[in-house]
């Protein structure tokens, strides 16, 4: 059977992220959030959730509706202060909901370690600093680093600019940020894409991530009539 | 009769779903491409960086920069990527390749395998992908002889030859059957036609647990 | 007379050679790009994502995939590339970038660096790129008024703030002059106009290295 | 001053090049190999030289001449055996080169980190082999994983498709592999390509490999006429 990875439906695309998953969300800002994936998760109804995402309801209605209906038991990010919006605050000042904050580098780089398949590693970030209180300290090459081990998830919903059938995916200007490494480090990778293509119409030159991490694929709300087969 | 290269490789290729994603290594492993089933589907990987490789090129299709992991001119299938080592390898060891195929010089009961270099001290070692692929992939699937030119089983109970990796190997496929590595032994799930399990045990000196489907 | 804002990001500018790489954080330290040099091109990172970053977007310009790491619109200059989180902070961490330039809460004269959050308990906790930008860059530079609204000195012996990272900071550009971290203390570089060291002294308690080319 | 790291000549951009450097070359096989800058570095007669590369000696004349003159005092490689060539094996057999044999994939990895000021990882590639005697192991969610330290190198010496001015590189089919994870390990990167364009030429979204890794560009030998400034 030719590889078809499309799914017809974004609530179709999320209906198996039960209670208690942990589900990492791309996006730095606005730019590579998939609106219509959280959408569908907050419709889904499903509670309990560990969201992996750079922030904590920032740049974007629905994320933070996601944050404000109390769905999501535990964050993991390196920015959770939202402008404009007060959801996250109010719930962790009301000790609500639990945070992980993480250097942003470090943050990425738990991620890629998780798609990678690297089980540890020592960065010279955030030693010295409260976020290592706790962590296992080693001196390399003179300069005192912080164990880290990877950040893995069960679901990763992304946001990629285009697709083809078999997942490969190409990103848009800073809409990338998370998105490549997030596909890799989750057990299931669903992608939110402006438009889908025929396999072969990407170069495959410019696949940024290959369709091997890509599971499913759903046409954003934006896309239109952008779907190109 | 026992099985031929091409039989023992369209066994292998039988085993692995419809669209899966696959390593396969130089030799034999390389024949399973030639014999996917109608109706499936395989994206070929490539640790030099390439998914959806396509068959060997000929004449003018040859491009002095596409080659494959054995150096060998390849071709590109629709929905092909390229990528670097880092990505290629981080693919294989992040479990993201769901089977590959090898050869073997030895694999143990236990699952070890040994494949990349016999013990001689005037043949230069040299390791490739060849322990990135075993400790990586999903499912890692043996294709050889049974026996070494000079009568040896290559299914032991525990390797003599350098290790590749520990514990990886899930199925061997040979030209005598196919063979699963477990706690109790080699469990045997197959046998080519006329093949005894008796004369197997005894040629091996092994265990051998009957798996062999009714 | 003191220096304003501009007059701080402008002497920064100065000290950056031409063609250098380099990151500017939010508020003051942004202020850099519009003072470049004549003769001088940086090239700008942007943690999210691309180098080659031009100024803030107006009108048509704005594209809704291009924000900096302030989350402003801004554009594109040509030589950008994009790539994702992983390589940026692989860029930042690996020691690429050739300086960054940020804000402070406070640094000590051992160039410790608090910059990311004060000790209030009702203040959210956000690090973004922080920690990351001050153990990477191979230069960072500090750009901030030398005292807080209520007048405390933010150079200091040793800081009351969470720290960001040790050991990290180089030089601090200020309203009142330009100071350098180091073991006898902080070193005086420059001071603008009219500034006394001896009352610079006075008002932060320091032992201030008086360096000041003559 | 315009950015403009393009150099008039390969023998120019490796003159700095000592005895006693450690020297990142990429290629595997023919494709990424940068012949022109291997060549210009066997006539700069440099000795004692510490040589990374995938091979060694293997897929062109240029390397294997390298090591035949007996400038290459160690190698660390994946897989040294050449098709054709017994120049490396004579070498060895001889006890004239040190040879550190790393897997292919720890090889790229720990290039990798090199780049990106990862100051050591875990692996679970090796394990329980001899290439892991005398090597830290840690149980990580119970994989038992061998502690890896980064490749840092003095020179790198790749090639790639085109270049722009400011160094961006994008590659070409399987000529990609070690090219960008050296570019950013080393302390300077040298980039053999086979066409400079103005900046601005390359797509942003297609760049492979940052300016910000680049130092020197090399029109290759075979570029002749490709120069599109």
């Amino acid at each position: 059977m030719a590889v078809d990875k499309v799914v017809p439906s974004a609530a179709a695309a999320v209906a198996d992220i039960g209670a208690g998953a942990t589900v990492m969300i791309s996006g730095f800002g606005p730019p590579g959030q998939p609106d219509l994936l959280i959408e569908a998760l907050y419709e889904s109804g499903v509670t309990d959730l560990t969201v992996i995402n750079n922030n904590a309801g920032a740049g974007g209605e629905a994320i933070s509706e996601l944050f404000a209906a109390k769905r999501v038991r535990k964050v993991v990010c390196s920015f959770p202060k939202a402008i404009g919006s007060t959801v996250f605050d109010d719930l962790y000042l009301a000790g609500e909901i639990e945070l992980e904050l993480v250097p942003q580098g470090t943050l990425a780089e738990r991620i890629r370690a998780a798609g990678a398949g690297v089980a540890g590693f020592y960065t010279p970030t955030g030693y010295g600093t409260e976020l290592a209180e706790g962590k296992e300290v080693r001196v390399l090459d003179g300069r005192p680093c912080v164990f880290e081990r990877p950040l893995i998830a069960d679901f990763a919903l992304v946001r990629a600019h285009r697709a083809d059938t078999h997942g490969n995916l190409v990103y848009r200007k800073t809409g990338r940020n998370f998105g490549p490494l997030m596909a890799a480090a989750a057990e299931v990778t669903i992608a939110e894409v402006g438009g889908i293509a025929e396999v072969g119409a990407i170069d495959p030159e410019t696949v940024v991530t290959p369709g091997i991490y890509v599971d499913r694929v759903v046409l954003g709300a934006d896309a239109g009539a952008e779907d190109e087969r | 009769m026992s099985w031929s290269r091409h039989e023992i490789a369209a066994r292998v290729a039988w085993d692995i779903p419809d669209g899966a994603y696959v390593n396969l290594g130089i030799g034999m492993p390389t024949l399973v491409a030639d014999h996917v089933p109608e109706g499936k589907q395989f994206i070929l990987h490539t640790e030099n960086g390439m998914l959806g490789m396509g068959r060997a090129a000929t004449g003018d299709e040859v491009d002095p920069d596409l080659i494959n992991a054995g150096k060998i001119h390849v071709t590109e299938t629709p929905g092909a990527a390229y990528f670097d080592h880092a990505e290629s390898f981080g693919m294989i060891r992040g479990r993201h390749l769901s089977y590959c195929v090898i050869g073997a010089y030895q694999v143990s009961q236990d699952g070890d395998l040994a494949n990349w270099r016999t013990t001689s001290p005037t043949v230069i070692p040299g390791v490739g992908g060849a322990m990135d692929l075993a400790v990586g992939a999903r499912h890692v699937f043996v294709a050889m002889d049974l026996f070494t030119r000079s009568g040896e089983c290559k299914l032991v109970e525990s390797c003599s030859y350098p290790l590749t990796a520990t514990r990886c190997v899930e199925r061997v496929y040979t030209d005598h059957g196919v063979f699963e590595p477990s706690a109790d032994g080699f469990r045997v799930v197959e046998l080519a036609g006329g093949v005894g399990i008796e004369a197997l045990r005894e040629c091996s000196g092994l265990d051998l647990v009957d798996a062999v489907a009714a």
